[in-house]
This record gives C-alpha cells, structure tokens and sequence, in this order.
C-alpha cells in the first residue's frame, strides 16, 4: 500500500514538475512538440529509474556506512554524469533507432535537476531500495505525462493568436500554473 | 604529456584536492550540525512532556523513533513518540508526548508540514487543534468528532475535535498517531523500550 | 448595374443563419432558470455576486481587448457574459465581493485573453477562476451559509458532500434528501443547489443542439458506473449515484461547463473519452480525493488532455487506409 | 573576447543577461523557494557563493584542464562549494536550511552556474569572471528578491515576516503555493519581454 | 586520520573513474568536424533564410567547406562577407552584383479598379484563387503577402497599397519573388535603370479600362529602342537590359501610362 | 420505399421551386461566341483557327493537347475575330476564340450516323465520345473520354448515373430527366458498353419525385440491368465519393478514384451527351442551365450555346434585380463568383445565379463547436485544417486530409463563427501543390 501511494503520489500529486518545479527547463524547452516531449519523457523516466538505483546503493553502501553525508552532492552529481554518458553509449551500441529517438535528449539530461533532485530527495526521505525505484519510476511517468500535456497544449497554442509579449515561455509558465491548479484536486487521495 | 593520460591526472587531482577539501569542511560543521538536530528534538520533547530535563532516545527506525522525558532524577516521565507520515499535500512530522503506560496523551506537536495554509495548517495551531490533543485517553484507538463539536467538554475523553474544512489533514495526523502509538505500545510489550540504552546524542 | 456591386468570395454562397452571440445568446438564456433559482435560494447575496461577476469580466475583457488593440465588439459576443455568470454561479453565497471580483479578474485574464481571447483558451475561464480563488482563499471558499428558504441562523453549514464526505452522514442518517437537492433547498455554492433549474437549462441547451450531448451523457454514465459500482458493494458507506449525480456541481458542470465548446475536443472520440474520463476523475475525487466536490478539478485536468485528445482521435477521412 | 568595461561585464547581469528574465535559466530554484522573501535571499546568497568561488577557481586554472574533461571538472568544482554552502547552512542557519530543503544541493544542477563557467570562466581572466560572476549573481538576487517579495507580501500580507499589509487584506495562499509561482513568473517574464521590446523599437 | 583518508581516497577514485570514463568516451565516440565549418559559420548572415537552396546558414556552410557550392551563392552576403569566407577556404570569389527586387506592378490604389467587394481571406494567394479582387488579371492584390514573406524587413506597404522595396535592407534573397502568387516581383542588379511596371497580357483596350498605370501595348518604347524592348502578347518586353542606349531613356520614357521607366523616387524606400 | 443516404452532410434551403416546373426554352444564338480553350481542368486545348477563318456550327476550332483535355467546338457559323485572352467564369483570362454569327447554323458535318449505337465497340465509343469533346457536365468538367477508359485491372461492375441535383436552386438536370429521360438511360447504356460495367444505378434525390417515377417507368424498357434509386434529400448527395458511399455502402480510396471501387459515375447531362455524340456525331457546343435565384427576373431553364455571354442568358431570363450584390456561376454551395456578366458560358457551367446576399456576418474565432467536424461528409475536421493553413504548418496540414477536402462547402455552411473554411482549404491545397512543384524543381 505504502508503494501504490509513494508511486500515485509521484505522478499526480507531488509531481516533480508542478510540486517541486525540478525538471523546469526540459519542461520548457522540449515541450514544442508532442513527439519530441515523448522522447523526452521516455529517457528522463529510464534514467530516473536507474538513477533511484544507483544513487540508493552509492548512499547505503558507502557514504552512510562511512559517515560520508557530506560527499553526498559531489558523488551524486558524478554517478549521474557517467551514468547518462554510459546509458547514452550503451543505447547508441545496442539499438541506433532508439538512440534517435531517445539519445539526443540525453546529455540534457545531465544537468536536469529532476535527476539530481529525484536522487537527494529519495536520500533525504530515507526510502528503502524497492521504494526508491517505485519513487523513481512514478516520478519520471509524472515527468512524462506533465510535459506531454505541456506539449500537445503548446502545440495547439501554436495555432493561437496568443499576444505577442506570452509566446514561448511565458504563456508555458502560465499554463503550467493552470496545470498546478488542476493537479490540486488530486491532493488528499493518498494517506 | 599524452591528451588521456593529462585528462586523467587532471580529473583525478580535482577529485582528490576537492575530496580534502570536503573532507575538512564536513569535520568542522558535523557537531554543530548534529547539535542542531538533537536540540530541535529536544525542544521539542521538552514541550510535549512537560516537566523533562534531559531526554534520552529508546528506539529508532524511519518514520518512527521515541524518546524518553526524564526528571531531574533521572526516571522517565514519559514517552514521546517522534513519526511521520502523509498529510493532505506533503508529509507530517508530528511529536507526541504520552505517559509511561501509553494510556493517556500528554501533547502533541507538529514539527514539519506543508497542509495548506488557513485549513490544514491549522493543526499547528494550539486553539483549534492542538488543545484538544491534551490530556486524550490512549489506551485504545483515538477518534475523530466529525462535525466538530462546538466545546472541548462535549467529546468523549478518547475524542479529539475536527479542524472545521480541513477534515482529512486531521485525519492525516490522527491516523499517524494512532498507527504510531499502537506500534509503540507493541515495541514496550516486547521490552524493546527499556531506558537503559543508549543516551540521546 | 455597375458591375463593382458583385461580391467576390470563395464558395459556398449559402450560409447559416447561427452564429457566435446567437450560441452564446443561447446559454445565457439557458441559465435563466439556474439564476432565478440562486435568486431565489440566496437573495441579496446572489443578486451582488451576479452582478459584480459578470460587471468585472466585462470590464477586464473590455480592457484587454483595448490594450491588445482588438476591436471592442468582440465584447459584445457574450462569452465574457457567460464567464461571468458561470464563475458567480459557482462560488459560495458567503464569499465577499472582493474576492469575486478578484475571481473573476483571473477568469478572464489567465483564464482566456492570455491565450489570445476567445476561441483559443485552454481551459474553461470560468473553472480558472473559481479554481484561483479556490486555491487563494480555501477558508472563504468553503464556508458556506443555509438557503435563505431554510431559516436556520447559523455560522457555518455544511454542503451536502461535505455532510457526506466529511461529517459520516450515511452513519449518522443525516444524507440530505434527494427531493431536496432536486430542488435546490440545501446549501451549495449559488447556481449548483437546483438540480431542477440546471436540468430545464441543460434541456433547453440540448433541444438548441447548442451543446454536444455526448459530453453530459458520458460524465453522467461514467460517475453512475464508478459511484454505483461501491454503492453495490457497499451501501453504509457509499451514496447512491442518483445522490451524486443530483449534489454538489454536477449537473451545472455536466450541461455548462464541460460542455464549453472551446475546451472540449472536437472530434466525437475525443469527446466520449473526455467525458468519461471527467466521470470518473469526480468519481475518485469524491469518494477517495481530499475534496467533498471535484467537477471543478476534474473539468480543468480533462481540459488539459483535449489537444492531445484532438489530436489522436482524428476520424478516419472517407476511404481512408482503403487501397487504390 | 569580451571588449566592455568591467562596469558593462557586472551591469549586463542586472539586465540585459539578467539569468532569470532574460536568459531563463536556474527557473527551479526561482520558483522553488520564492515562497517567502528570507528564504529566496537566503537561495540568492547561496547560489552567489557558489557562483563566485567556482568561477574564481574555474578562471584560476582553466589553462590546465583539457577541453575534453572541462565539463566533469566543472561539475566536481561546483559541486564542492555547493556541499560548502549547504554545510554552513546547515550549521548556521538550521531552520533556513530546513525551508530550503533539497533545493540548496540541487545549486549544484542549477544551469547559471555551469552555464557562466562554460562560457565566461573558461575563457576571460580571473579578474573579469569575478566581475561577471557578481552581476550574475546580482541579477539572480534581484530576481529572488522581487519574485518573493511580489509572493510574500500578496500571499501572506508580509514582508521578511513584518506584517506591510493592513488588517483588511486577505492574504492570496495561492501566492505562495506552486501554481502562483508559475502564474506570477510568467506574468513578470511578460513584463520583461515586453520592456525589453518597447526600449528595443525606442532605440 | 581515516576521516580525511576516507572521503579523499572516494573521490580520487570517482575522479579517477569518471575521467576513464570520458577517455574512453572520447576516443570511441570522437567525430570530426572541419573547423572551417564553424569558422564560415559565423561569417554567414545567420539569416536562415534558405535562399541558398540549403536548409540554413549551417548547411550552407557545410556545403560551401566541401566545396558543393560557392561562397557567393549566398545571395544574402555582402560582397565582402563573400571575399572573406572565400578567403578562408582559400578560394576565389566570384564578383557579386547587389541585387535587388523590383515589382512589375504600378496598380496601385486609385489606378487599379477593384472588381467587387472581396469577402474572402486577405492574403494575396487566397485572392488570386477566386481570381482576385482587381479587375486586372494579372496586377498586384495589396494584401502583402511579400511583405509578410520577407525575412528582413525590407518591404511594407505604401498608402498606394503597392508593396516598396527598402533598398538597403533588401538582399536579393528572392522571398518576395516565391511568395507573390502572381509572379510580381523579380530579382534586378542594384544598377539597373529601366524597367516595365506591368504584366498584364490583356488587350490594349482592356488594359485602359481596368488600370490607368496598365502597358497598353502602344509600342512608342518598342519602337525608341527596338534593340531591346519588344511588344509581345500585348505587353512590353526587355529582352536584353544591357543593350538599351542610355540616350534612348527620355524616348522610352515617353510612354503614356508610365508603364515603362526609370524607378520613380516614390517608389523607392 | 427507403431512401439511401451517406452520414453527415447538411440540409441549406433548396429554393428548386424558382425553376423546377419550367421547360427547357432555347435561347437564340447570340451576335458573338465567345469559346474559351480551357473548358476542362488541364492545358488550354491548341487553337485550329485563327483570325478571319471561317467556321462552321460543330467545327473543332481547339484540338486537346493531352489525355486529360478535351477538344472545344465552335457553337455556331460564322468568322474568327481573334484568338486572345479573354475572360473565363472560372476567373483569370484564358484563350479564347471570339466568332461573330452568321445566324445560318451551317453544320460542319452532314453525314448522318447510320449505323445502330449500340453496336459499337467500347473504343469506337470513346473515340465518338473524344471527338464531341464530351466533358462531365455536373460542373468539375473532366473529360468523359478518360472516365469511360476503366484501366484493364480494375474491372468496372456499376454504372451510376447521378441525378441528385443536390445544390439548391440549379434545376437543369431535373428538367432534362423530365424531358430527355429516354436519351439519358440510352446515353446511360452506351457508357455502360464503354466501362464494361454489368449494372446501372440511377441515383434520384426524393425531392425530385416525378423524375423518379419516370425513371422507374422508362427503365423497363431497356433490357440492361438496371435499378432507380431513391436518395435522401442532403447535400452533397452528388458528390461522387458520397454518392457511391450512399448506394453501395463502398468508400473510394483516398487519393483514389472511383475506378478504384469498380464504379463510374456519370451525370445525367453528360449521358445525354454521350448518346447524341454517338448517334449523331454531335460535338457538345451547348447545354442546359438553370437561370435562377431571387435576383433574377424570370428565373428559367435555358438551352444555350456554349460561348454565349452570361448577360444575353440573364436578359433572357428578365435581367437582374435592382439589389443583386452575388453572382455565380454553378450551384451557391460550390459555384465560381463572378465579378461580369460578360464572361461566356462553358461547358462546366450548370447555372447562373443571382440573388440579394445577406449583410456578410462578423468572423468571429473558432469556437470549437465543431459543427464541420459533425457536418464534413468526407470526415474531415475542418476547423483543424484551416488553423494549419492560416499558422503555414503546411505538413499538418497535408498530414490531416487537406487534400481530401472536396470543397463541398458543408464545414462552412454551418460555422457560426463564419470562417471561410473552403477558401483556407483551397489556399491549403494550393500552397502544397506550389511546395511539391518547388521541391520537384
């Protein structure tokens, strides 16, 4: 039970992109189009996922048990680098057509704080290894379905007569308020 | 120098100089850091079981620890059970001071929450919540007057009162502590609570 | 006959005679019932909130029309009549005048001139509004006081999903009676408390063709599945769909607000997956989420997948995918 | 290479490259921590540490890192003042460092501060980084200050916790929740586009 | 001494891994890149305008480094900008004659008479479909699709309603020509002194009627310069620019509509 | 008896009343012919005379260049004044030969077909068919030659001849199906010689009851295998894709055509050119049209000569009313607006219009009512479309069907918003075809 509610509460309710704003700047630029935010997506939720793993052994098995706390940004910060750039390699080895899709969104991911973010909130929280993953997992889906949304809503934008001075990034960050907003009634679901 | 081997010696310098570095800053801050934490604990301790002078943790584990209340004679007057758990919004981090026999509350704080301001967050607020947490029967579960009544006389002893359109944020805290209490209450039937062990450091 | 007289135009020649205000028109007329009714039940405090809401959204629209140098009678086209209408019909009869203006300020702002005014708003104006001011005064906008037909003095009075949500009603047996909210004697936010007012607007709506009927028919067979699959199983704890359907702001949402032309999807797919999925989110809300009521949520957060929606449920074009 | 005037390299912060406004980066913390006007001050004067020591150590030894691991020994550069910043924090200023939350580490992702090390740092001298790091750091601080300052007082009737707005007003909650923060950044972004188009077509 | 010892030997290693890691990165994954292209890069007008016929500056580069192209297919670039990339790739430069883009139209406003009231789209193409709201078949629309189609801001509308060329901002890219659906306006070295402002194929009797500014076909340019100008299907014809006599311009420009000439200084930006 | 319809579509005012029980009256062939070239979609056919040539009644005067042009016929004897570009309803100038009448009708050809239609082989048909520069005359005016030369794999199994009629106002088919109707089902039976179909379908609107009865009658006669059809009255019922969705339940591919499916579709007009270019040897040089709408005087049906300016058709018909402000070549859903009344009649032209337009309502945004998407009988969504158009997203565009859109005129019919749809579409359109002919290049 405590796994559905870490897991729904990471999509829809503390949503990294509308509760905690982490990811804000992929949220923003590679919301144009719908596709491209799928993409997006889809890697930040794989990394994410194996970011949780990743993170929580280097957090239990070295820093805790050697009283490292405070190399804990440091090591984070360095795990996630390589990571993205093995992932990046390893996909680009095994499989070319999903390195189109997914690849080029990779080292953007690098300095995403969603990543960063998902690792030291995940320490700070003290999850257990199958909740890490689980909070991993159903942040990323959060993640995806929030740009998602952003996407196909800027993309109807497109074909508006929005006022010259809230194109682009300002009328996202208005509708993402409105989103916030909407999000709000999910608030209470889980406890 | 060869462009690998130099890209080597130079990532590996900055780790070490920075690992040295980190190394020194982390011993000079630990204590106070640490200090920090046990005293906000301790405050807290010190405000639901009124009458503490030192305090001394029992039993640890994510999301629930307890602690004892001594007197200036060194015999524990009280528990207070430290836990935590989901709210309406975000997680809360509650205190609650009971008696040795975990039979009757003696107050309850909130320590860290995010319910929204004016409704939910009113459970750090003394009259409309807090008040009725004092002096509750805990013997067996804790339950919620839903709607809340109007004086603190009408509700039964094991009662507490609703915070009027913040229902589920005092169910939210209701629910951690009676989860935590009947946890506890096990942890002491199995000894485990015994207040020989370690001092609070 | 000169011959600088012909028009010069693409086909076709022949046009219908509806138009923009004529809908518009048509839903305000609609809501003629719903507002005697809040006239009725609330009195004074309904005149003022009407007046001040719909003043205000003209005004704000006025203004930002003025300053994106647009022509000012697009004012006249009544969809900020109507913003205003549906945002005062859905707030609380107790909640000061400032704070419906504010509402209603939002309304228009965030809620539709940022997007470049009528026709290319996301979400319902209305809901934004009401969902600020929801968010920025949740004490004022959960207060609610008794019909001025039921002559009770009292501070605070409950809705009857909060009665239900909040306070254990089925336990205690003090469900509010289906006659009653058929009527409307129960409190509630202004326009929301008769069921009988909405549903002879929604009626007239339907009969018009102004709106699209799958949209109120799925949220209504969607929120009867979900309540009355836990109704079944359970009746001490859950209330009947009929109890659902009749409380809260249903009915109001299901025939005005989902049904908004503009943030609904336009193709018949889209439609029936957004009102089902508008169904259900209330469902959830209501039984489990941290409100008594969630058409508005549940309106916003659909609102939200319609270009999406749009989007993957294009009907198949006539020989489409067939073989030449 | 840069031909302004140290002047020019700090004032373009304020404006013109103003990180937030103009250049919309490290948005998470802005609109993160902009809750209360303490906490956003607190954010400015942490992100401004980081900023200006690794850009003086950056600039100090940019001529021995090879392009190649540029990036990595960046990253391990900054992420060392951040562990700094939030230690003192920690120890200092315990319940800021509480409100703060994960939000101080996460300086270490923020796009201003690689950002700057990429294109000023590595590439001008230790003087002028300074310099550029100042005013970066002052326009992040006065984009704080007025994001929070505009949440604080609309949302809870205050500023730096002293009560600015009289008896009569009703605080806006929303102000200080996640949607205002989107709304009412985007609306000052909105302001700054449309100031920066009006002095533009003046010119 | 193991608190010290510890973290410094941890983040040795993290150091010492991680840069492992980007050798490996960088000596499997290296591609190259002629920096040439990045160098010709940055002397592009960086207008993306895709007159070249490239998707853009950058492809344009490409395309020039490998020596697809000629620095001076970029119709945008100055002649100095050309000089200066061919420099760099060590080529000679071609010698770029400033182009401009003139209109073949003089049906303004007053000279040209509306057919109806025009309900449809106000573009130029959208007119031209249901063919067009002048009476002239063949005259400029006034809707200011050229206008709205040039990437630099060298056009706009006079109150005449016929679109002016800027002459310094234009740069010959060739938008205009593409976008009016009329076929309007062509391309005409800066130098070029006459030009007939009109295209209409018309009778010489229908010409009159539907637009005062209309080429009636009456020959008197024709026959002042029979070397280069010809009447062909109603209409007046440079054949060959080069070969009109300067001294022949005041006969040419006799004309009696004003259809043929030198650029009026009203016309010009 | 059921009526067969297709889904969507709309229901405007019909107004057929204005004509529908007046016969077809000819009108005299006027002082000068005006006979554009391009009387068909394609290449403008290659002018056979030139200025001061004398011509005779059916003399081939243009000769059609390609597969898909036809050849064009003088409509009367007498001398070529020029060959030059001249007006054409559909709205720019094309060639055109201008005759003066002699008024002595000299026919070209004396020599009288002897031999029985019916036995003539499928080519001998279409080459008859060729020659009279027969084109469809529902008003798209594509050569019937070409429609009556099914490719060898695509067996053709039905025949449908359309007598729907459906845009208001026009009744020139109806008048012909009332007084011809033994010529259209024996045009009708050539056609079906010429595809090889096995079945006739006559597909009759249910407004046009008594040419239905007639239809059912005189269909006995015929020994062919052949059915009259009852359709619903909707527009656009005669639209081809939707007429044999409405009858035979099959759906042209799309980008397809008929053929596709087995079927050809041929109008009444046509059928009855296809019987006298068979029989007679008569080329197509003049056609029945409706003369109608309120602005006219005394709305008819008239028989004219092809090349006849608009304005002797009106002023035989009483000339136009004092406020007429629209004038239109075709039905009023899919008709060419025109700015003269000096254009000629062509081929394709199936009435002119006139009537008192209502004050042009303001456009107002899209609304997303999406009463085109319910009403679009090709199952487009309309509004989506011309957003693309109007933003230049001209690759979602294409990607939504623009180019399926057959400018029925239904999605904008019923826009409350009055948004001029079809002309975004027929701008849509345009500009792909100028993007594919760019790339091409």
């Amino acid at each position: 039970m405590e796994l559905v509610a870490i897991f729904i509460s990471a999509i829809l309710i503390n949503n990294f992109v509308l509760y905690y704003f982490l990811g804000i700047c992929p949220f923003l630029g590679v919301s144009k189009k719908i596709d491209s935010a799928f993409s997006m997506g889809l890697a930040v939720t794989f990394v994410m996922t194996i970011t949780a793993v990743v993170s929580w052994v280097i957090n239990h098995w070295i820093l805790i048990p050697h009283e490292l706390d405070y190399l804990k940004i440091v090591s984070f910060i360095l795990v996630i680098a390589s990571l993205v750039q093995l992932v990046e390699m390893f996909i680009r080895k095994i499989s070319p057509p999903l390195y189109q899709a997914l690849g080029i969104y990779l080292p953007l991911i690098t300095t995403n704080c969603a990543i960063m973010g998902l690792a030291l909130l995940a320490a700070l929280r003290d999850y257990g290894f199958v909740e890490a993953v689980i909070f991993g997992f159903g942040s990323g889906l959060g993640f995806t379905l929030a740009i998602i949304i952003m996407a196909g809503i800027r993309e109807q934008l497109d074909l508006a007569e929005v006022p010259e001075p809230l194109k682009g990034a300002v009328i996202a960050l208005i509708v993402a308020g409105i989103l916030a907003l909407a999000f709000n009634g999910f608030i209470g679901m889980i406890k | 120098m060869k462009l690998s081997v130099r890209m080597v010696v130079v990532l590996t310098s900055i780790g070490l100089l920075s690992g040295s570095f980190l190394a020194t800053v982390g011993h000079l801050t630990k204590e106070r850091i640490a200090l920090n934490k046990q005293r906000e604990i301790e405050e807290a301790i010190i405000q639901v079981i009124p009458g503490t002078v030192s305090t001394q943790k029992l039993y640890e584990e994510r999301d629930l620890s307890v602690y004892g209340g001594k007197d200036e004679q060194g015999t524990v007057i009280g528990f207070a059970i430290h836990a935590s758990g989901i709210g309406f919004q975000d997680r809360i981090t509650l205190m609650l001071g009971t008696n040795t026999s975990l039979e009757r509350t003696n107050r309850l704080a909130i320590l860290d929450q995010k319910e929204t301001p004016g409704l939910g967050a009113k459970i750090t607020d003394a009259e409309s919540f807090l008040q009725y947490w004092e002096n509750r029967d805990c013997s067996g579960a804790i339950s919620l007057r839903k709607p809340a009544a109007r004086s603190a006389e009408e509700l039964l002893p094991s009662e507490i009162n609703t915070i009027t359109g913040a229902t589920i944020s005092s169910e939210a805290v209701l629910g951690i502590v009676n989860s935590s209490l009947e946890h506890t209450r096990r942890l002491l039937k199995e000894g485990k609570l015994s207040s020989e062990a370690q001092d609070v450091n | 006959m000169t011959n600088n007289a012909f028009i010069l135009q693409s086909s076709p020649h022949f046009k219908d005679k509806d138009s923009v205000p004529k809908i518009m028109y048509a839903v305000i007329a609609s809501l003629v019932p719903a507002v005697a009714a809040s006239l009725y039940f609330f009195r004074f405090r309904a005149l003022v909130l009407l007046v001040s809401c719909v003043a205000t959204c003209l005004v704000t629209e006025a203004l930002f029309l003025w300053l994106r140098r647009k022509p000012l009678h697009s004012l006249f086209d009544g969809s900020a009549v109507i913003t205003g209408l549906l945002l005062a019909m859905t707030l609380p009869p107790s909640l000061s005048v400032e704070l419906a203006i504010i509402g209603a300020v939002m309304a228009i702002a965030i809620g539709k001139q940022v997007f470049g005014g009528l026709g290319y708003n996301i979400f319902n104006p209305a809901l934004v509004g009401r969902a600020f001011l929801q968010t920025a005064f949740p004490v004022a906008m959960t207060t609610w006081i008794p019909p001025a037909t039921l002559k009770i003095q009292t501070a605070t009075f409950a809705t009857p999903l909060g009665n239900l949500r909040f306070e254990d009603a089925i336990a205690r047996g003090t469900l509010t009676p289906l006659k009653d909210l058929f009527t409307g004697n129960v409190g509630g936010c202004l326009g929301e408390t008769s069921s009988f007012a909405l549903i002879l607007g929604g009626l007239y709506l339907l009969s018009r063709r102004v709106i699209d009927w799958r949209i109120p028919l799925g949220i209504l067979l969607s929120l009867t599945a979900f309540t009355g699959a836990f109704w079944l199983a359970n009746p001490e704890k859950y209330a009947s769909p009929l109890f659902h359907i009749l409380a809260g702001g249903l009915l109001i949402g299901a025939f005005f607000m989902a049904t908004d032309m503009v943030t609904s999807p336009i193709t018949p797919l889209g439609t029936w997956i957004y009102a089902l999925g508008i169904g259900i989110v209330i469902g959830l809300i209501r039984l489990f989420g941290g409100f008594a009521e969630g058409v508005m949520y549940s309106i916003l957060f659909m609102n939200a997948f319609v270009p999406l929606l749009n989007r993957y449920t294009r009907p198949r074009i006539l020989g489409e995918g067939r073989k030449a | 290479m840069s031909t302004k005037t140290i002047g020019q390299e700090f004032i373009k912060g304020l404006w013109d490259e103003n990180p937030v406004f103009r250049q919309l980066l490290g948005l998470c913390p802005t609109l993160a921590v902009t809750g209360a006007v303490i906490n956003g001050l607190a954010m400015g004067l942490a992100t401004t540490f980081v900023l200006i020591f690794s850009s003086l150590v950056v600039s100090s030894i940019k001529k021995l890192i090879p392009s190649q691991v540029r990036i990595a020994s960046y990253i391990i550069i900054i992420a060392t003042f951040v562990t700094v910043a939030d230690r003192f924090l920690a120890a200092f200023f315990p319940p800021i460092s509480k409100n703060l939350g994960p939000y101080v580490p996460l300086i270490v992702v923020n796009c201003i501060i690689l950002g700057r090390q990429e294109a000023f740092s590595s590439k001008n001298t230790v003087w002028r980084s300074l310099i550029d790091a100042l005013g970066m750091s002052a326009g992040f601080v006065l984009a704080m200050l007025v994001l929070s300052a505009i949440r604080e007082i609309l949302g809870a009737g205050t500023f730096l916790g002293y009560q600015v707005m009289g008896a009569w007003f009703e605080p806006w909650i929303i102000m200080i929740l996640p949607p205002g923060a989107f709304i009412t950044l985007g609306i000052l972004l909105a302001l700054a586009l449309h100031i920066e188009h009006r002095t533009k077509s003046r010119k | 001494m193991m608190e010290v010892f510890v973290p410094v030997i941890t983040m040795g290693i993290l150091g010492l891994l991680f840069s492992l890691g980007l050798v490996f990165a960088f000596r499997k994954l290296r591609v190259y890149e002629d920096p040439k292209i990045e160098e010709v890069s940055e002397m592009l007008p960086q207008a993306n305008c895709g007159a070249c016929g490239y998707a853009g500056c950058r492809a344009f580069a490409e395309a020039v480094v490998k020596g697809e192209t000629t620095p001076e297919s970029c119709p945008v670039s100055d002649a100095e900008g050309v000089k200066q990339i061919a420099e760099t790739l060590g080529v000679t430069a071609a010698e770029v004659v400033k182009k401009l883009a003139r209109l073949h139209c003089r049906g303004t406003h007053e000279a040209a008479k509306d057919r109806g009231t025009y309900l449809g789209i106000s573009t130029c193409d959208a007119s031209h479909l249901v063919g067009g709201n002048k009476q002239c078949s063949y005259g400029c629309l006034h809707f200011g699709d050229c206008v709205r189609a040039c990437p630099f801001d060298a056009l706009y509308m006079s109150e005449e309603g016929l679109p002016v060329v800027i002459e310094d901002k234009c740069t010959a890219c060739g938008k205009c020509v593409e976008a009016c659906p009329r076929n309007l306006f062509e391309l005409h070295p800066i130098s070029q002194g006459i030009i007939v402002f009109c295209r209409s194929l018309d009778r010489g009797p229908v010409s009159r009627k539907v637009c005062k500014n209309a080429c009636i076909a009456c020959g008197i340019c024709a026959r002042a310069c029979p070397e280069a100008i010809i009447i062909e299907n109603n209409l007046a014809i440079i054949t060959d620019y080069k070969k009109i006599d300067p001294e022949k311009i005041p006969e040419i420009e006799k004309c009696p509509t004003d259809s043929i000439g030198r650029l009026k200084k009203e016309d010009e930006g | 008896m059921s009526t067969k319809t297709f889904p969507h579509g709309i229901h405007p005012p019909e107004f057929k009343d204005l004509t529908a029980d007046k016969g077809i009256e000819s009108l005299s062939p006027p002082e000068k012919v005006m006979i554009p070239l391009l009387q068909h979609f394609g290449k403008p056919a290659k002018p056979l005379v030139q200025k001061g040539d004398e011509v005779l009644l059916g003399q081939k005067i243009g000769e059609g260049q390609t597969l898909f042009s036809a050849s064009v016929h003088s409509s009367v004897s007498g001398k070529v004044i020029s060959v030059d570009n001249y007006d054409h309803p559909g709205g720019t100038p094309v060639p055109t030969v201008s005759i003066t009448n002699d008024g002595q009708d000299n026919p070209f050809s004396e020599k009288k077909e002897t031999k029985d239609p019916f036995s003539f082989s499928p080519e001998e048909i279409r080459q008859k068919v060729r020659e009279a520069g027969v084109v469809g005359m529902g008003g798209a005016a594509f050569p019937t030659a070409v429609k009556l030369s099914p490719p060898k794999d695509k067996p053709i199994e039905i025949l449908i001849i359309n007598g729907c009629e459906c845009e208001p106002l026009l009744t020139s088919d109806y008048r012909l199906m009332l007084e011809a109707p033994e010529d259209i089902l024996k045009g009708a039976e050539l056609a079906r010689i010429a595809t090889g179909a096995k079945r006739i379908i006559v597909g009759i609107e249910d407004n046009k009851k008594k040419a239905h009865e007639i239809f059912r009658e005189k269909i006995q006669s015929f020994d062919f295998d052949g059915e009259v059809a009852l359709l619903k009255t909707k527009y656009p019922q005669g639209a081809e894709k939707n007429l044999i969705y409405a009858l035979l339940r099959r759906q042209v591919p799309t980008g397809g055509l008929p053929f596709d499916v087995g079927v050809v579709v041929q109008n009444v007009g046509t059928a009855k050119a296809i019987w006298e270019a068979v029989s007679e040897g008569k080329p197509l040089y003049e056609r029945v049209i409706s003369v109608s709408g309120q602005g006219i005087n005394e709305p008819k049906n008239i028989l004219v000569r092809i090349g006849t300016p608009f304005k002797n058709a009106v002023e035989f018909c009483g000339g136009l009313k004092e406020d007429v402000d629209i004038l239109v070549m075709g039905g009023p859903m899919m008709g060419i607006v025109q700015w003269s009344l000096d254009v000629p009649v062509v081929k394709g032209t199936s009435g002119i219009l006139a009537w008192a337009a209502p004050r042009p309502g303001l456009e107002y945004p899209c609304i997303r009512c999406g009463r085109c998407v319910d009403n679009c009988p090709m199952t487009l969504v309309p509004t989506q479309l011309a957003r693309y158009v109007k933003f230049d997203d001209m690759s979602a565009a294409e990607k939504w069907g623009v180019q399926d859109c057959v400018e029925c005129g239904c999605c904008q019919y019923v826009c409350p918003s009055k948004i001029p749809l079809v002309h975004w579409m027929r701008v849509g359109k345009n500009r792909i075809i100028a993007l594919k002919q760019k790339k091409s290049a």
